[in-house]
C-alpha cells in the first residue's frame, strides 16, 4: 500500500478487504457475515456451480423415502483450538439453531427437521417430517464446536467475539470498530491457504471504500456500479464483474385492492423500461429480469417477459375500467391510481429503482410515490409495494416455495410471502418441486412454475444485479461463481487466492 | 393611619440586617419625608412596602389591613411606586401612550381623553404621547412616570429620590406638582431623598435613618424641624 | 461555600442523567418501528411474523414498558449496563472500547477549538474595525456555512489518495499495535475537519462578546484614566468569558450529533457511530449506555463550564442577588 | 490649563455641543452648571477624546499647550496617565463588576503612579477612611456596594492621585449632606495644597458656591455664561441662570 | 451606515434565492424528477445548463425547486422551535423557582442527548412529506432558543418597568407579550436566524444519512447527499451548485442576522 502505514515498506501477505459494516457478532448462526466461509465449514458445501457437495462430510445415504439422511464425517478435522469434531457438534450446532432462547436466523430453514440423532463419533442420522431436497443446501451451515460454549443463552457467549471454526481462516484479532484479522489456519482440512492473512477493514462509507482501493489502502472492494467507471483507467486494480442470482423487483401486496386485478399487474409490469434500468442505474453491470429462476439451470426462456409497451399498458388499464382524468391520471371510480413503493433507504440502488419506475409509471397514468425507511420502520405487509431483494444461486426451490406459496405467509407461518400472494396452481406446481427427486420431472415442474408465475405475476421484476469487486492486480486465484445477495459469497474460495508479487 | 410599618427587620445575608425594627407611618394626605445617609436602607424599605421583596419580621399594613399576597392587587391599586431611575421603568420599546395606557386597561371611559387630559397636570404635551422613552429628556421621563402612577388615583405614592439627577429647574417643577397633587387629590406621599433642602420643602413630617434604623422623626412646626439625635442635627446643620 | 456548590450542581447532575435515561428509555421505545425487524438488520427481509414474537419474547420487548425500564434502571444502578442484543456482550465493554476514541476527537478537537477561538476571538474583538476583525467574522461564517461531510471528502482526496501522506479512515493502523503516534496520524484528518467546521462559530461568539464588553461604560473610564491597557484587556476577556462559557457549554452535545456524520466519513470508531447502529437495531440496552455514557460526558464538561464560569462571576459565589 | 475653543460635536445630525468656548485656570475650581442633557458629560468626554461611535468633534482643545484633538493616539494616553483624573458621573458603572475593589482601585490609582502595592494599601486605607469607608470595602465586588459608596471609592482614587487637572462629573450625587460636605472640603484642600486645577461639573449650586472659583453655565449644548461665581450668583446675566438662582428651595 | 449597506446587499441576495425557488416552476427547464437514462452525468452545457445527475435529471430544474423544499423545510421547523422556545423558555423564565429548576433539568437532559439520535428515532415520521421533515425538525432544535428566551425573560422580569408593570395590575398575558416577548425580540431573532442556517444544515446531514425528505422530492440536502458518489466519477457540478447556494444562503442569513444585530438597536437600559 502506497499511503505510509508501517506494511508499507514490506510488501507483507495479507489482503485487505473493505467491509462495508462491521458485524455485532461473528457466530454464524446468529448473524450472517461475510467472513464465514473462511471461519467455518459445514456438512456440504457449494461448489463453483453452486450445487451442494461434501465437505466436512465424507459421504452420505438417503433412505428411499426421502425422510432420513446418514453423514459419515471426514475423520481427524479439528477446530481451531485443537479439539476434534464429531458428530455432537454437528448435533449441537443444528439444535442451538432450533432453539428459540438463541433467536436464530436460520431457523426457519431446519424446521422440517424432526430429529437427530447420534450413531457413533464419526455418524450421525437426521430425520425429517417430510421429503424435503433442498436440505443439502441447508446443511452448508457452518458448525459449531459444543465444548467452546459456556452454560447459558449463546447470544451472551465469548465465542461471539472470539469465533471457533474448521475454516481455512482462524481468528486472530478484532480491533472493534477498526478492524478484524484472521490468520491462516494450517491444519485446515482443505487446500492449505497461500495468503498469510485476511483483514476485514470495516469503512461504511461507500466513497471511502472506492478511495481506498485507489490509495491502495484496501485490495478488495465491492463498488457500486456508478464508481466502477472511476476504475477502469486505474492501473492497479483489476474489476470482476460478478453474475448473481440476486434480482430486485416491485412486490405486488395483493391485500391492496388495486392488485386485484391481474391487468393492473400486467399493465405495470409493461410499463416498467428494463432496459434503461439496466444501462442508466446498474450501468450495465446487470441483466433485465422476468422470472425468479433466470440464473438457474431451469430457467424458461419461453414465457411472457413483458417488453417495455407504454400502448399496451394503457389498453390493459383502460380495460380493467381506470380511465384518464383531466389530470392525467386514471380513476376508477372516482379513485386514483396512485400507490407508494417502499425500499429501505440503507440500499440506495433499491431507492434508485424505486424512484425510476415510479417516474416511468406516471406516464401511464399512475401517481406513484415512494418512500425511502429505514429497515425498522418497514412492515412489508402493510406497504402498497415494496421493492424486494431475492434469488438465490443454489436450489430452484431455495427463494420459490417460501415467497410464492399461499401456505408461506409472512403473517401466519414462517415464509416470506409478504404480498399475500395466492395461486392454487403455483402452490401445487411449487409442492410437487419440492417433493420430486427426478431431475428432469423438477426441471419441467418449475418450467411451468414460471410461465404460471409469468400470467399471474406477484412481482414487477425489474433486474438481476451483478455483483462488482475491484481487486488489487496482483491476486490471483479468484473463481467467478454465480453470487447471492450483495456479492456474498465471493471470497468462498479465497484459500486458493494467492499474490503475484509476495 | 395610611401606612403603618411596625418592627420591619431585612437582611440579606445572614448576620448583617439592612433594616431593624424599623416602625414608620403616613396618614392620610400626609407627605412625609424619609432621610438619611447612604447605604442606610432607604430604598429597601421602600421596595419591602411595595411588597417586591419579603419582609423578614415585623408586618406593614394598609388602610387597615395586613397586606397578603390575595390583597396585593387591591393594595397596588392604592399604593405606587415611583423608582429613582426612570428610565428603567419604562418599557423601552412603547411609546409614551402605550405606557400611560396601562393603568387604565380596565376602565371604561375614553381613555385617549383622559390622557390628554392630565397630559397638562405634569406638563407635557400631546406630541409627547408618540415618542419613545429614549426619545424624551431625563425630567420628561419622570414626569411620565409620575404620571402613570398617578392615573392610578392612589392613595399613597412612593418617591425614591426621584429628583436627585435632575437640575434644579426641573427637580422645582416635579416637587411643585407633587403639592398640587397632594392638595387637590389628597395623595399622600412618603418621598425618600437625601437633598435636605427638597425635604425640608416638601414635607410635613420626617424621618431620620441611619444604619438601617430611623434614629429620628421630626414633624413640621412653623416650618421649622425639630431633631433629637446628633446625626441629624449634623445633617440638617442645626 | 464552593464545596456546597459542586456538591448541589454534582446532584443535580445525576438527577439530569435520570431525567436523560427516562427520556431516552421512552423516546426510543415509543418511536415507531419493530424492534425485531430492527434487530436483523441487513437480513430483515427474512423475518416473518413468528420470528418477530419470538425475538420480541427473547429481549423481554413485550413486557410493559414501565416494568422495563424499571428492570433496567435496578440493573444500572447496581452498576451493570446489561447485555447489547445484537453483540451478546456486556454494554460497558463495548463502550468501553469506544469510550478512548471519542474522548480522544472530543478532547482534541475540543481543546483545539477553545485555544482557537480564544485566540482569533479575542485578538479580533480587540481590535474592532481592523482587517483581523473584519475578516475573522467574515472567513467564520464562511467555514461554518460549508457541510463537514464536504470537507471530509475532500480532504480525503486530497491527503489520502491525491499525497498518500494520511490514511483516510480508522482509528489505528490496521497491521499494527496502535501506537500513539499512529493513533494521532489517524487523528489528524476527522479533527481537522471538526475544528475546521467550528472554530469559527466559537471565536465569532467571542469576538462578539469581547465587542459588547468593551463598550461598557467601566472599559471607557478606565481607558480615559490610564489605567494599564493589559489590566484592561484582562478584565474585559474574563467578564466576555462568560457568555462564551454559556455558549459552548450549550452546544457541547451537538458536538456529539456532529461527530456521528464525521465518524462515519472517517470510520472513527466512536461513540457516536455506535449510537446511530443502536438506534437503527433498536439495540435498547447499548442504545441507553451509550446515551447514559455520552451523557456523563456532557454534563461533566457542563460541570466543568458552569465552574469556571462560577469562578469567573463573583455574583454566583457570592451568592447575591442579580 | 485647559482651554477650549469652539468646541462642536455632531452625533447623528444632531449638534450635542454647539460652539462652546471656555476656560479653565491653573490652580482653580472652575465648575460646569446647567440643565440636565445640555452637554456637560460630553465636553468631558471631547476633552479625554473618548467619544462614542458617529460623533465627530471640531473645535480646539488645548492643554498645556497641546490640542487634545489632534493629538495622537498614544500622546494623548500619555496625558491622560500622567496628568488627568476623571471621576466619571455613573460611578455603579465605573468598576469591572466581576473583579475585586482593591486591583480595580489599585489600577486607577497605585499603578498609575507606580506605587508598591503596600505602599498604595497603605495610603488608600488612610484616604478611605476619611471620606467615610470601611478597609474591609476592597474585598469586596462592586455589586456589593451601594451607589455612594461607589462614588466615594472612585473620589479616594481621585484624592490619591493627585493630578495636574481632576476633572469631576457629579462627583456627590449619590452622597448624603455629610458626607458631601467632607467631600468638597478634601477636593478644597487637595486644590490648595497641591495646586491641583479641578474641573467640577455638579447641578448643587451650593457646592459651586462653597467650592468654585469659575463658573461656567451650559444650556441646551452651549456654554451661554462664564465668569467668576460671587460675579455670576450675584448678577446672572442670562436667562437661563437667572432663573435656576431663583429656582431654589 | 457601513452595515445598512451590508444589510441591503446580502438581503436582496436572499430575496433572490427565495424569488427563484419560489417561482421553480416557471424558470426551470424540465421537471425536477424528469429522468433520462442516454442523459446520465452530463457535465454542464447546451442542453443542460447545470448538468444532469445520476439518473439523468435536470441539475438545474432540480437545484430550484430543491431550494423550495429545503428553504420551506428550514423555515418552517424554525418558526415550530422558535414558538416552542419561546413558550418553554418563557414560562420557566417567568415563573422561576422550582418550576424553571425543574424544567431547565429537563431542558439540559434534552440537550444531552444528541438530536440526531432522538430524529433517528423518529424518522417513521419523516415518511411522505417535507412537513414532518420540518416538524421533526423543529421539534428538535427548540431548546437553544428556549435557553436564551429564558436568560432575556429572567433578565427583564427583574426590570423595574416589568416590576411597574405588575403593580399596575397589567394583566398576565400582557406583560409577557407587551414587556418581555417584545423586548427579547432583538435577542430572539439572532438566534432565529442563526437556527434558521442550523436547520439547512440538518436537512443537508439527514440527507448524508440517507433519511432526508422522500428521494423523489428533490431538496439541497439529497442533491448533496447523492453527490458525494459523484465526486469520484468526476461529476462535480452535482455537488458544486447545491453546496455553493447553501453556502449564498447560510451566509446570507448570517450577514443578516448580523447587521440587525450590531447597529445601535441596543436599550437605553442596557
Ligand atoms: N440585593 C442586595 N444584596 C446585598 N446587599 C444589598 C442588596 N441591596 C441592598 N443591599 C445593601 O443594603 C444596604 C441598604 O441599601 P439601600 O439601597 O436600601 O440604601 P439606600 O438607603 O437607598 O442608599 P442610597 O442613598 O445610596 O440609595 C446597603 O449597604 C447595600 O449594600
Ligand atoms: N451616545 C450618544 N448618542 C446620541 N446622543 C447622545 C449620546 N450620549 C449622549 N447623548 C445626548 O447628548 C446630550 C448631552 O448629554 P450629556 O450626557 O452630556 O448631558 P449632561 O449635561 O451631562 O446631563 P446630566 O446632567 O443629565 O448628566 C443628551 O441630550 C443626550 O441625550
Ligand atoms: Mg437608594
Ligand atoms: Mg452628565
Amino acid at each position: 500500500s502506497k499511503v505510509g502505514e508501517p506494511g508499507a515498506k514490506v510488501k507483507e501477505n495479507r489482503l485487505v478487504y473493505a467491509s462495508e459494516s462491521e458485524f455485532e457478532g461473528l457466530n454464524p448462526i446468529l448473524e450472517e457475515t461475510n467472513l464465514d466461509a473462511l471461519l467455518f465449514r459445514g456438512l456440504m458445501r457449494f461448489d463453483e456451480n453452486n450445487e451442494p457437495i461434501e465437505d466436512i462430510a465424507e459421504s452420505f445415504t438417503v433412505s428411499p423415502d426421502q425422510l432420513t439422511y446418514t453423514f459419515v464425517l471426514k475423520k481427524d478435522i479439528k477446530f481451531h483450538d485443537g479439539t476434534l469434531l464429531s458428530s455432537d457438534d454437528v448435533i449441537f450446532t443444528i439444535k442451538s439453531i432450533l432453539d428459540d432462547e438463541n433467536a436464530s436466523f436460520l431457523k426457519s430453514d431446519f424446521t422440517v427437521v424432526d430429529s437427530l440423532k447420534k450413531v457413533d463419533e464419526q455418524t450421525l442420522e437426521l430425520k425429517l417430517r417430510q421429503p424435503f431436497t433442498p436440505i443439502l443446501d441447508k446443511l452448508t451451515v457452518p458448525i459449531l464446536p459444543e465444548n467452546a460454549f459456556e452454560k447459558g443463552s449463546m447470544r451472551t457467549s465469548n465465542f461471539n467475539s472470539h469465533p471457533i471454526g474448521v475454516g481455512p481462516y482462524m481468528f486472530e484479532k478484532w480491533d472493534r470498530g477498526n478492524s478484524l484479522t484472521l490468520k491462516a489456519y494450517n491444519d485446515f482440512h482443505g487446500t492449505k491457504p497461500s495468503i498469510e492473512k485476511v483483514i476485514f477493514k470495516f469503512i461504511p462509507d461507500s466513497n471511502v471504500r472506492a478511495l481506498q482501493l485507489k490509495s491502495g489502502e484496501v485490495d478488495i472492494a465491492l463498488l457500486d456500479p456508478v464508481q466502477v467507471q472511476a476504475f477502469e483507467k486505474e492501473q492497479n486494480v483489476k474489476i470482476y464483474n460478478v453474475d448473481s442470482a440476486d434480482y430486485r423487483a416491485i412486490l405486488f401486496n395483493m391485500r391492496k385492492d388495486l392488485w386485484k386485478d391481474v391487468k393492473v399487474r400486467h399493465a405495470f409490469s409493461y410499463a416498467t423500461d428494463r432496459s434503461q434500468i439496466v444501462k442508466g442505474i446498474l450501468k450495465g453491470y446487470g441483466t433485465e429480469a422476468y422470472s425468479p429462476l433466470q440464473k438457474h439451470a431451469y430457467k424458461n426462456k419461453n414465457i411472457e417477459m413483458f417488453e417495455y409497451n407504454i400502448e399496451k399498458a394503457k389498453e390493459l388499464l383502460d380495460n380493467a375500467d381506470w380511465k384518464e382524468g383531466k389530470d392525467g391520471f386514471r380513476y376508477k371510480d372516482g379513485e386514483k391510481l396512485a400507490f407508494t413503493i417502499t425500499a429501505p433507504v440503507s440500499d440506495s440502488v433499491r431507492v434508485n429503482l424505486a424512484n425510476y419506475a415510479a417516474e416511468g409509471f406516471k406516464e401511464i397514468g399512475a401517481d406513484v410515490k415512494v418512500d425511502a425507511l429505514d429497515w425498522g420502520s418497514i412492515t412489508i405487509e402493510e406497504a402498497d409495494a415494496f421493492m424486494v431483494g431475492w434469488g438465490s444461486p443454489y436450489d430452484a426451490d431455495h427463494h420459490t416455495y417460501i415467497l410464492f406459496n399461499t401456505d408461506e405467509s409472512s403473517l401466519t407461518s414462517t415464509g416470506y410471502n409478504f404480498g399475500g400472494y395466492s395461486n392454487p396452481k403455483i402452490d401445487a406446481l411449487l409442492e410437487q418441486g419440492r417433493l420430486s427427486t427426478d431431475v428432469e420431472e423438477r426441471k419441467a415442474i418449475y418450467m411451468e412454475f414460471q410461465k404460471e408465475l409469468a400470467l399471474d405475476p406477484p412481482y414487477d421484476f425489474l433486474a438481476y444485479v451483478n455483483a462488482v469487486f475491484g481487486i488489487n492486480k496482483n491476486v490471483s486465484g479468484v473463481k467467478e461463481r454465480t453470487l447471492g445477495h450483495h456479492g456474498s459469497g465471493f471470497l468462498w474460495n479465497v484459500e486458493e487466492w494467492s499474490w503475484n508479487d509476495r | 393611619m395610611l401606612l403603618t410599618v411596625s418592627d420591619v427587620s431585612k437582611s440579606y445575608r445572614k448576620g448583617q440586617p439592612v433594616l431593624h425594627n424599623i416602625d414608620v407611618t403616613v396618614g392620610a394626605e400626609e407627605i412625609v419625608g424619609l432621610v438619611g445617609e447612604s447605604g442606610s436602607g432607604k430604598s429597601t424599605l421602600a421596595r419591602l412596602i411595595m411588597q417586591l421583596e419579603p419582609t423578614e419580621s415585623g408586618c406593614i399594613v394598609f388602610d387597615g389591613l395586613p397586606i397578603t399576597k390575595r390583597s396585593k392587587k387591591e393594595f397596588y391599586k392604592k399604593c405606587q411606586i415611583i423608582f429613582q431611575n426612570a428610565s428603567s421603568a419604562l418599557n423601552p420599546s412603547w411609546t409614551v401612550r402605550e405606557i400611560l395606557m396601562e393603568p387604565l386597561r380596565s376602565q371604561k371611559m375614553d381613555r385617549e381623553q383622559h390622557i390628554q387630559k392630565m397630559l397638562g397636570n405634569v406638563g407635557l404635551s400631546k406630541q409627547h404621547l408618540n415618542q419613545r422613552p429614549s426619545e424624551l429628556s431625563g425630567g420628561e421621563r419622570q414626569r411620565v412616570n409620575l404620571l402613570r402612577s398617578i392615573l392610578v388615583n392612589p392613595k399613597l405614592l412612593i418617591c425614591d429620590e426621584i429628583v436627585s439627577d435632575l437640575d434644579r429647574l426641573i427637580q422645582r417643577e416635579i416637587v411643585d406638582l407633587l403639592l398640587e397633587l397632594n392638595r387637590t387629590t389628597g395623595m399622600a406621599i412618603l418621598f425618600i431623598s437625601h437633598d435636605l433642602q427638597i425635604v425640608e420643602y416638601l414635607c410635613n413630617r420626617i424621618y431620620v435613618m441611619k444604619n438601617g434604623e430611623i434614629i429620628d422623626e421630626s414633624s413640621k412646626i412653623e416650618n421649622e424641624f425639630e431633631f433629637s439625635s446628633s446625626y441629624s442635627k449634623k445633617l440638617f446643620g442645626k | 461555600m464552593t464545596v456546597k456548590w459542586i456538591g448541589k450542581r454534582t446532584l443535580m447532575g445525576v438527577g439530569t442523567l435520570l431525567i436523560v435515561s427516562f427520556l431516552s428509555f421512552f423516546i426510543m421505545h415509543a418511536a415507531p418501528g419493530d424492534s425485531a425487524i430492527a434487530f436483523y438488520g441487513g437480513d430483515a427481509q427474512t423475518l416473518n411474523t413468528a420470528e418477530k414474537e419470538r425475538i420480541s419474547r427473547v429481549f423481554a420487548l413485550d413486557r410493559p414498558l414501565i416494568s422495563q425500564y424499571g428492570a433496567w434502571l435496578k440493573e444500572t444502578v447496581k452498576g451493570n449496563l446489561g447485555f447489547s442484543y445484537k453483540e451478546g456482550r456486556p454494554v460497558a465493554t463495548i463502550l468501553l472500547e469506544r469510550l478512548p476514541n471519542t474522548l480522544m476527537l472530543f478532547g482534541v478537537t475540543l481543546v483545539f477549538i477553545i485555544s482557537g477561538s480564544l485566540w482569533l476571538g479575542i485578538s479580533a474583538g480587540m481590535k474592532p474595525g481592523s482587517l483581523l476583525d473584519k475578516s475573522i467574522s467574515t472567513i467564520s461564517v464562511m467555514s461554518s456555512a460549508v457541510p463537514p461531510f464536504w470537507v471530509g471528502i475532500l480532504f480525503i482526496a486530497f491527503f489520502s489518495v491525491k499525497l498518500g501522506i494520511l490514511p483516510s479512515s480508522g482509528s489505528g493502523d490496521i497491521g499494527g499495535n496502535g501506537g500513539l503516534v499512529d493513533k494521532l496520524r489517524h487523528l489528524i484528518m476527522p479533527a481537522m475537519v471538526i475544528i475546521i467546521t467550528h472554530v469559527g462559530i466559537y471565536a465569532r461568539f467571542l469576538q462578539e462578546s469581547v465587542k459588547v464588553e468593551s463598550q461598557n461604560y467601566y472599559v471607557t473610564v478606565a481607558r480615559a484614566n490610564g489605567v494599564k491597557e493589559k489590566t484592561i484587556r484582562h478584565g474585559i476577556v474574563r467578564n466576555a468569558l462568560i457568555p462564551y462559557l454559556n455558549y459552548l457549554g450549550m452546544t457541547i452535545p451537538s458536538f456529539f450529533g456532529g461527530s456521528i456524520i464525521i465518524e462515519s466519513l472517517f470510520s472513527w470508531s466512536g461513540l457516536g457511530q455506535l449510537m446511530v447502529k443502536s438506534v437503527t437495531m433498536k439495540d435498547f440496552p447499548l442504545l441507553m449506555g451509550g446515551i447514559l455514557l455520552t451523557g456523563v460526558i456532557v454534563i461533566v464538561s457542563l460541570l466543568i463550564i458552569d465552574f469556571i464560569m462560577y469562578v469567573l462571576n463573583p455574583k454566583l459565589r457570592r451568592g447575591g442577588v442579580q | 490649563m485647559l482651554n477650549i475653543d469652539c468646541l462642536t460635536v455632531p452625533i447623528d445630525g444632531r449638534c450635542i455641543i454647539e460652539n462652546s468656548s471656555f476656560q479653565v485656570p491653573e490652580g482653580k475650581i472652575t465648575s460646569i452648571i446647567g440643565e440636565s442633557g445640555s452637554g456637560k458629560s460630553m465636553t468631558v468626554s471631547a476633552i479625554l477624546g473618548i467619544m462614542p461611535p458617529g460623533a465627530k468633534v471640531t473645535g480646539k482643545v488645548y492643554f498645556q499647550g497641546n490640542d487634545l484633538i489632534e493629538l495622537p493616539m498614544n500622546e494623548l494616553m500619555a496625558i491622560r496617565k500622567n496628568s488627568i483624573f476623571t471621576v466619571f458621573q455613573d460611578a455603579t458603572n465605573s468598576f469591572n463588576p466581576t473583579v475585586k475593589m482593591e486591583p480595580q482601585l489599585y489600577a486607577f490609582s497605585g499603578e498609575r503612579k507606580e506605587d508598591t502595592l503596600s505602599h498604595f494599601r497603605l495610603k488608600m486605607e488612610r484616604i478611605l477612611q476619611s471620606l467615610g469607608l470601611d478597609v474591609t470595602i476592597l474585598e469586596q465586588y462592586p455589586f456589593e456596594l451601594s451607589g455612594g459608596m461607589l462614588q466615594r471609592c472612585m473620589n479616594a482614587c481621585a484624592l490619591y492621585v493627585e493630578p495636574d487637572l481632576l476633572i469631576a462629573d457629579e462627583p456627590t450625587s449619590s452622597l448624603d449632606k455629610v458626607l458631601q460636605k467632607e467631600f468638597i472640603g478634601l477636593l478644597k484642600q487637595l486644590n490648595e495644597e497641591k495646586g491641583t486645577t479641578v474641573l467640577l461639573i455638579t447641578h448643587d449650586l451650593d457646592i459651586v458656591v462653597d467650592a468654585a472659583h469659575e463658573v461656567v453655565v451650559m444650556y441646551g449644548g452651549k456654554v451661554v455664561e462664564t465668569g467668576s461665581v460671587t460675579e455670576t450668583i450675584t448678577s446672572p446675566k442670562h436667562s437661563y441662570t437667572k432663573l435656576l438662582l431663583a429656582s431654589r428651595f | 451606515m457601513k452595515s445598512s449597506k451590508v444589510l441591503v446587499f446580502w438581503g436582496i441576495i436572499l430575496s433572490l434565492i427565495i424569488i427563484m425557488t419560489i417561482f421553480s416552476q416557471f424558470l426551470s427547464p424540465y421537471s425536477p424528477n424528469e429522468m433520462n437514462m442516454d442523459a446520465i452525468y452530463q457535465p454542464p452545457g447546451q442542453d443542460h445548463l447545470l448538468g444532469t445527475d445520476h439518473l439523468g435529471r435536470d441539475v438545474e430544474s432540480r437545484l430550484l425547486e430543491g431550494g423550495k423544499v429545503t428553504l420551506i423545510v428550514a423555515g418552517s421547523s424554525v418558526l415550530l422551535s422558535l414558538v416552542i422556545g419561546v413558550l418553554y423558555g418563557g414560562i420557566s423564565g417567568y415563573i422561576g423557582g422550582i418550576i424553571d429548576t425543574v424544567m431547565m433539568r429537563f431542558l439540559e437532559a434534552l440537550l444531552t442527548i444528541p438530536s440526531l439520535i432522538i430524529i433517528l428515532a423518529f424518522q417513521m415520521f419523516m415518511k411522505g412529506d417535507i412537513w414532518s421533515m420540518a416538524f421533526i425538525i423543529g421539534i428538535t432544535s427548540w431548546l437553544t432558543t428556549a435557553r436564551i428566551v429564558r436568560s432575556e425573560f429572567i433578565r427583564l422580569k427583574d426590570l423595574e418597568f416589568v416590576k411597574m408593570a405588575k403593580m399596575l395590575g397589567t394583566p398576565i398575558v400582557r406583560i409577557l407579550f407587551g414587556h418581555l416577548l417584545r423586548n427579547s425580540i432583538p435577542a430572539i431573532f439572532v438566534v432565529t436566524l442563526f437556527g434558521f442556517a442550523n436547520a439547512i444544515f440538518m436537512e443537508v446531514t439527514l440527507g448524508f444519512l440517507g433519511i432526508g425528505v422522500p428521494p423523489e422530492i428533490p431538496s439541497w440536502g439529497n442533491m448533496l447527499y447523492h453527490a458525494q458518489n459523484d465526486i469520484l466519477i468526476g461529476a462535480w457540478w452535482i455537488g458544486l451548485f447545491p453546496g455553493i447556494l447553501i453556502f449564498i444562503t447560510i451566509l446570507a442569513i448570517n450577514f443578516i442576522g448580523d447587521g440587525l444585530k450590531s447597529p445601535k438597536r441596543r436599550r437605553l437600559d442596557a
